[in-house]
């Protein structure tokens, strides 16, 4: 029996943010142009912990048969509240508790970042690329790895310096730390931001730039290269779909390019055409499934390998990932 | 024509008792005009506010769980303005005290609940004391300014607890996400009804209960108040000031930290970032509106709860934005200032000479 | 790389700087003032749709004066004709302002403008060092550093100043000397929000030029503390600033450059070390003179004895 | 004589309290004219209500036949009214220099620093006061404060003075001084209203006098028909004032021993130089001297506010030089202190809660942990009851009271435990004749009780009455002790100038 859609979003910034949650709600928009599904409702910057039980909860109660709660920390949150309303339908971005109601979706963002480190890696002329880096969990670890693997596999020389901003949001310290990092003569930089500090700080200082979360490069007209962003309308139709027609099932969506889920934006004029057909070529091979980014042999920062030849991580060694690749300048505080 | 501003008589209990709902009340009505404005009935607002927070079981253990780190950490404040000691610092006492309650869950190994309870609220006891206790001794022994210690600890403690999440006290078993483990049923404070409501609500309500009793009854209350009134004059008087900033700031950072314990053992069974959102600010607030008494820091702390759990349901229902929510808050507290301003005082026109 | 250095510096620490010169000329009269964070916000937002409409970086500074010289007014009118609680009134303002700016600056999230560029100064800004950071900056913060000193002259050469400080630390004393507490009080707080939210306007239209919620990220609050580490006066602001800025930007760098150390035990320096230097400070301090104004916090009442 | 100012029937009232109830009197050109009345009576508040500090619930004010409406102290201002307010309107923080600046009328926003560094100074060394414009006020003794606030009501051109209770912290000499001044403006036609408690002031400067009490207006008398007493019984009622006998104590046991004292300040100078003296059971020592010649650092000696840098102070056959020592021997002294307002009182809490400060901890206010709450509230209607202190309703905080009930609540308090020392500064300060005459004979039974008083005071009488001994300071030293039955005004004039005396005991 099709039934209507009343989906509710628990976002962790503003929509304002132009970054994390933007991306979000842009997906929730696209989704609501499906016949059945009800306007939908939102909650912008509900803290993480258990503070967002109550939050998700009021979801529920206003009737909401499809929730989304889409950060890390909603985690406990959403499982409990789950455990209590097992008719509805929940959704949890990014992390990796199931129950038979409750769903997690995220996406193989290291797939495009491995392609953008490929264009920075042939962009770069010191050899020196910067990332400016918000928080050491293995999202954001996982992403240097395959941006430096990618730049690796085009340009052997070259290192990735990370600074770690300890901040989701914050545009001046972003900003900052993309300086410190232009100061120590990188000339390209990547980011794991939800602000375009980073972005500005490049244009301004004349390197190049490759954004995150969604196309960015009003800020940075000359500095933008590409960026890897999140499509997420595509997948939430999806769900939609599903639990409209009563197929959705727990599972534990950890979908890429070949979905579409994350791609790599248009390229810039400043990518020379040669660097946009490799890419493009590698784009194919990734969503074709020949190529894999995280294909061994891969070392770690100590040389130990940690994949070896031939093989490739589980989606479980994926998520945990708790080490930087060789290549990588930078620390993960154990 | 000129104004001129008198205080009123203030003798009936009627009009002490009415005041604060007076101001109340003209505060909701103003603030109104803001839902008006942004196309909401305000009687339905409030209504929506007062039944999400208060119309069920479920609504009203809500506001309780929002209540008791609120009247916590309000409680911790209010002591220390009491001696006219600015702790700003009650957000980072919440982070230690839970930290220091998540190291005895953790890792002190012990089986039994009421041992285990025991340990991890004096080690939160403790560990909120000691941190507030840096600012004490620092303004005790060479005067320094206790405001800008306590906040600017605020950052670190958060700073630290995140380090320990990053790094030691990772969940071996989390896929390195930055989480200590949970909890084992031994710390883990009871809950009722089915809700998430937890014993901590009636250990702050009896916090409150002695903390009341002290400063109103005991010697020691006595002496925090000379001291608040005049240092010097308590200096005059024989008390050791120095001691007594010392022991009210660490109790008062204390008391916070039983915030953190209450956030930690009652309801959040690990300890991770963003463990408080902020209610060591908000407890500021709390001890000002409540004129520092630990009972008015209850009934503040619970009118708190049911403002901050029912402002949630104007964006649930109206999709009125946080920030919508945020300016709500911030207008209904400058009309309960303003309205208690007229509440004070009375403002007469008299004949007055002009200036050239 | 000490000059990159001090340069960051400058820079990092300037939106402070103004915000702490807001507050201090708020203090100084008397008026604790906890909506910094509110203000700078309320800055940003008013600086850069200012910029954004007319395409003049004037005109947006002028708006984030203006804007928050009127919300200023607000935590005014409430804490000295009212006579509320300052401490209550000013954490409204910072919510006020964190909603407010959020509501109406949707429109301007994700639009681009063009910011404060670097002007340098003939000659001086070949100054080995120094040359990059003090004289090779945007006007703004050569504005700053004309504040510092203009705040300074006003305080302790004119009679104005005189007034203002005067109410703050025994508004008694200034009211039968004749001077208007209340009109002294209300200027001070509604003119130094006002420079508080030029601090705002850096953020949007120098540091990083965009509009985006929340974009001054706490600053405010260290703003409140800078103000008692500078104990209320502004050339040590400007060190204070400045030691803060500084030491966010060095560990940054110590990062880039390689480091070690644990991040997060590095973010902690800047709130450290302003610990530190103010514990150090203190113990030089002449014993039994206080530097925060008397009367700081407290609504003055003609009536009411003291 | 025209009258230069009228008031009629004004009244006032704070929540609880009737300061005013109904008060007329007019004030003329080229006149003194005092206001006399008891702590309380209401003085402070009706100068307050004629410069616009306080709003009267009714009544008329005029000045110069014109009906004036004053709602600030601006506008009395710019009726050319000035006042020296008995609590002092100074900012501590602020230097001299700023603080007269202050006042004054006219300075461009931009001035000149030099300028008006320079008038002021030129009035400075008119009175030959010795102040540095440069240094806080808040280092400055109280005198010297009092000078100040003079200094700021001269500079103005006013027309109408009012002095509240100035002379209370000025030695004689100054007050001869201040007298000489407020003639001199009397002869150029301005009015002065002057309050103060000490007879022998109003007699020798009062053109007229208007007595308060309880708020009203008494009566209005012409020099020629008052003299002290009749002042005195019109006031308080002559069957009112205590009698008591003073009887000598003398016994040789030395309660406190101080030799070799050397106490230094905060500029460096020294406040007390070698400075040697005893102080027997049962006696009252009184100390005299000019003011600033360091009666202030020895009572903050001697209470444990200020450190020693040489010498020895035996309490008995211990040792108390240390100022760990000392502090636990202080809590057993009683003192007076000098700034009732900044050190005397915890000024929001209730006269309850301020009798107690000392002897909270005592069994008589105290059960186990907690206050008792029906002692205190006994204790402090026996006090207030016993003293004679006017108060608001119960609970009033103690910032309310008049100045001189302040300093009732503070003798109480430091009388009532039955303390072996006393170090008494001043302590008649601001009290009405009745009320002083009551605190002499408190200290006098103390006395007898075997209490040791070391008392620091201005006048002569005062000391020459109440002392068994008067040990004179110059300049930090003990320049002597004198018999006050055999001594004179004229001998320990001239030891408090320096001279050293052929006759000691
Ligand atoms: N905080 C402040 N910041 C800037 N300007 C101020 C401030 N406070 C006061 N002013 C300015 O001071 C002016 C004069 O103040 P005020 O009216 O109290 O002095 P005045 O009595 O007119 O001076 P005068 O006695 O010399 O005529 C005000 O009009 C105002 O412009
Ligand atoms: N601002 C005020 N608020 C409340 N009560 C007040 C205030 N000012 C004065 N009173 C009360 O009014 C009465 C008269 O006080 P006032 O200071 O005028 O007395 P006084 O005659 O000056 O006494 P003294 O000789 O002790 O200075 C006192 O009972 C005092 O408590
Ligand atoms: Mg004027
Ligand atoms: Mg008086």
């Amino acid at each position: 029996p099709a039934k209507e859609i009343k989906a509710g979003f628990i976002y962790v910034g503003p929509v304002g943010d132009a970054g994390w949650t933007y991306a979000h709600d842009l997906g929730r928009q696209e989704m609501e142009q499906l016949p059945f599904v009800q306007p939908s409702t939102f909650i912008e910057t509900v803290p993480e912990g258990a503070e967002s039980a109550r939050v998700i909860n009021g979801l529920v109660r206003k009737g909401h048969n499809l929730i989304f709660t889409t950060s890390f920390g909603y985690m406990d949150a959403t499982i409990d509240v789950a455990k209590r309303n097992k008719d509805i339908v929940f959704m949890h971005c990014s992390g990796f508790k199931t129950a038979e109601n409750v769903g997690t979706y995220f996406g193989r963002m290291y797939e495009p970042r491995y392609l953008s480190g490929i264009v920075a890696g042939k962009m770069t002329k010191t050899n020196a690329i910067g990332y400016v880096a918000a928080f050491p969990i293995p999202e954001v670890i996982r992403g240097i790895n395959a941006f430096t693997l990618g730049v690796k596999s085009v340009n052997p020389q070259a290192e990735v310096k990370v600074v770690w901003t300890q901040t989701w949001f914050d545009p001046g310290v972003e900003r900052d730390a993309a300086d410190s990092l232009l100061d120590v003569g990188t000339d390209v930089l990547a980011m794991h931001q939800d602000a375009p500090a980073t972005m500005q700080a490049a244009e301004a200082r004349g390197a190049y730039v490759i954004g995150y979360n969604s196309d960015m490069r009003t800020f940075a007209p000359n500095a933008f290269l590409t960026a890897p962003i999140w499509n997420w309308g595509a997948l939430y139709t999806q769900l939609a779909n599903e639990v409209h027609n009563g197929t959705w099932k727990s599972e534990q969506i950890w979908a890429g390019m070949k979905e579409d889920l994350v791609r790599l934006a248009d390229f810039s004029p400043a990518v020379p055409a040669d660097v946009q057909a490799l890419v493009t070529e590698k784009a194919n091979a990734i969503k074709a499934g020949t190529l894999h980014p995280f294909s061994g042999p891969i070392k770690d920062q100590t040389g130990k390998v940690v994949v070896a030849a031939g093989q490739t991580p589980t989606d479980g060694e994926l998520l945990g990932m708790n080490y930087f690749v060789q290549g990588v300048q930078g620390t993960i505080s154990k | 024509m000129k104004l001129v501003i008198e205080r009123r008589e203030i003798s009936s209990a009627l009009l002490r008792f009415s005041a604060p709902i007076a101001s109340i009340a003209v505060a909701l009505f103003v603030a109104g005009f803001l839902l008006l404005a942004s196309g909401v009935s305000p009687l339905a607002a409030y209504k929506e506010i007062i039944i999400e927070s208060l119309g069920s079981l479920y609504g009203l253990s809500e506001t309780l769980v929002k209540t008791t780190p609120l009247i916590f950490a309000g409680l911790g404040v209010s002591l220390a303005f009491r001696m006219q000691i600015w702790n700003i610092g009650a957000e980072g006492q919440i982070y230690v005290g839970a930290m220091g309650a998540t190291w005895v869950a953790l890792f002190s190994g012990i089986q039994n609940h009421w041992l285990m309870m025991t340990a991890m609220f004096f080690a939160a006891f403790f560990c909120g004391g000691l941190w507030a206790g840096v600012a004490g001794f620092l303004r005790a022994r060479w005067r320094v300014n206790e405001v800008i210690v306590t906040l600017l600890m605020n950052y670190i403690a958060i700073l630290w607890v995140d380090y320990l999440i990053y790094g030691p006290w990772k969940d071996p078993k989390g896929f390195n996400f930055p989480l200590t483990a949970q909890f084992g049923d031994a710390a883990r404070l009871a809950e009722y009804f089915n809700t998430r409501m937890h014993s901590g609500f009636f250990l702050a309500l009896f916090c409150a209960l002695l903390l009341y009793l002290f400063i109103e009854r005991t010697v020691w209350g006595y002496e925090i108040k000379v001291i608040g009134s005049n240092q010097k004059a308590a200096q005059y008087a024989g008390m050791n000031t120095g001691i007594a900033i010392f022991f009210v700031l660490f109790l008062s950072g204390a008391i916070a930290g039983l915030a953190g314990f209450s956030e930690v053992a009652g309801l959040q069974h690990r300890l991770q970032h963003g463990l408080s959102p902020g209610y060591g600010y908000t407890a500021i607030i709390i001890a000002w509106l409540a004129k520092r008494s630990a009972i008015g820091v209850v009934i503040v702390s619970f009118l708190m709860g049911v403002l901050l759990v029912g402002g949630d349901s104007l964006q649930l229902l109206w999709q009125l934005p946080v920030a919508f929510v945020y300016a709500f808050q911030g207008l209904i507290l400058f009309f309960l200032l303003a309205s208690d301003f007229f509440i004070i005082y009375r403002v007469k026109r008299v004949k007055g000479i002009a200036h050239a | 790389m000490l000059e990159i250095l001090l340069d960051a510096t400058v820079r990092a620490g300037t939106p402070i700087l103004f915000a702490t010169l807001g507050a201090i000329i708020n203090e100084r009269a008397g008026i604790i003032n906890l909506g910094i964070e509110g203000l700078m916000l309320i800055g940003a937002l008013a600086g850069f749709s200012g910029t954004y409409l007319s395409g003049s970086l004037l005109v947006g500074v002028l708006a984030a004066f203006c804007a928050t010289f009127a919300a200023g007014s607000i935590h005014a009118f409430i804490t000295v004709q009212l006579r509320g609680n300052q401490i209550v009134s000013g954490l409204a303002l910072t919510m006020f302002g964190i909603g407010i700016t959020a509501l109406f600056g949707k429109e301007m999230v994700g639009q681009t403008i063009v910011g404060f560029k670097r002007l340098a100064i003939p000659g001086f800004s070949q100054i080995p060092i120094i040359g990059r950071a003090f004289f090779n900056q945007d006007l703004l913060i050569y504005f700053s550093f004309l504040l510092v000193f203009l705040i300074w002259f006003f305080f302790y050469r004119t009679r104005w100043g005189l007034g203002v400080r005067s109410v703050g630390e025994n508004p008694a004393a200034a009211d039968t000397c004749g001077f208007s507490v209340s009109k002294y009080r209300f200027l001070a707080v509604s003119t130094g929000s006002g420079l508080v939210g030029i601090g705002g306007a850096y953020l949007s239209l120098a540091s990083t030029p965009m509009w985006i919620e929340n974009m001054s990220a706490g600053r405010g609050w260290i703003a409140v503390a800078l103000v008692i580490f500078a104990g209320w006066s502004s050339p040590k602001a400007m060190l204070g600033a400045y030691l803060f800025g500084g030491i966010t930007a060095m560990q940054l760098r110590f990062q880039a450059m390689g480091t070690t150390v644990s991040a997060h035990i590095l973010q902690m320096l800047p709130y450290f070390f302003t610990i530190l230097v103010l514990v150090i400070s203190t113990l030089r301090l002449q014993k039994g003179a206080s530097q925060q104004p008397e009367g700081l916090g407290l609504p003055y009442d003609r009536e009411d004895r003291k | 004589m025209t009258d230069f100012l009228h008031i009629k029937n004004i009244r006032k009232t704070f929540p609880g309290v009737v300061a005013l109830d109904d008060v007329s009197f007019s004030v003329a050109r080229a006149e003194i004219h005092t206001l006399l009345g008891e702590n309380g009576a209401g003085k402070s508040t009706l100068m307050n209500v004629l410069t616009g500090l306080y709003h009267p619930d009714r009544g008329e004010i005029s000045i110069a036949g014109e009906r004036v409406h004053f709602t600030s102290p601006r506008d009395s201002l710019a009726y050319g009214i000035g006042m020296v307010h008995q609590h002092f309107m100074l900012v501590p923080a602020h230097s001299v220099f700023e603080n007269i600046l202050l006042a004054l009328e006219n300075v461009p926003n931009f001035f000149n620093r030099k300028k008006y560094q320079e008038k002021i100074q030129n009035l400075i060394d008119e009175f030959d006061l010795d102040l540095d414009l440069d240094t806080p006020v808040w280092k400055l003794s109280i005198g010297a404060q009092q000078w100040i606030e003079l200094i700021k009501l001269l500079m103005r051109d006013c027309q109408l003075l009012i002095l509240d209770e100035p002379t209370a912290v000025l030695t004689p000499q100054e007050a001869d001084r201040l007298f000489a001044v407020l003639r001199r403006l009397k002869e150029q036609g301005k009015s002065i209203i002057f309050i103060s408690h000490k007879m022998r002031e109003v007699m020798e400067i009062s053109d007229r006098v208007t007595i308060l009490k309880k708020g009203c207006s008494l009566e209005t008398l012409n020099r020629g028909d008052f003299d002290e007493s009749r002042l005195a019984s019109l006031m308080i009622g002559q069957d009112k004032i205590p009698q008591w006998q003073k009887t000598l104590q003398m016994s040789d046991q030395v309660v406190l021993d101080i030799q070799g004292l050397s106490v230094r300040n905060e500029r460096g100078l020294s406040d007390l130089d070698n400075f040697n003296l005893s102080l027997k059971k049962g006696e009252i020592l009184g100390i005299a001297g000019v003011a600033g010649n360091g009666q202030k650092a020895l009572a903050e000696v001697l209470t444990g506010l200020k450190n020693t840098n040489q010498g020895r102070i035996m309490a008995g056959d211990k040792d108390i030089t240390n100022s760990n020592a000392r502090y636990s021997y202080i809590a057993g002294i009683a003192h007076i202190p000098e700034d009732r307002k900044t050190i005397g009182i915890a000024p929001d809490m209730s006269i309850d809660d301020n009798l107690i400060m000392k002897s909270f901890k005592s069994g008589l206010f105290r059960n186990w942990i907690f206050q008792n709450k029906r002692a205190i509230r006994r204790n402090a209607a026996e006090k207030i009851a016993q003293f004679a202190i006017k108060t608001g309703p119960d609970g009033t905080p103690v910032r309310y009271l008049s100045g001189g009930n302040i300093q009732k609540v503070i003798i109480a308090r430091e009388l009532s435990e039955h303390p072996a020392v006393l170090v008494a500064l001043y302590p008649t300060r601001g009290l009405d004749i009745g009320s002083a005459e009551y605190v002499h004979k408190v200290i006098a039974d103390g006395a007898h009780r075997g209490m040791s008083t070391i008392l620091i005071a201005e006048d002569l009488d005062e000391l020459l009455k109440l002392s068994d001994r008067i040990a004179v300071m110059f300049r930090g030293k003990l320049i002597g002790y004198v018999d006050p039955r055999k001594t004179t005004r004229e001998e320990i004039g001239l030891m408090m100038s320096g001279e050293t005396p052929g006759a000691t005991t």
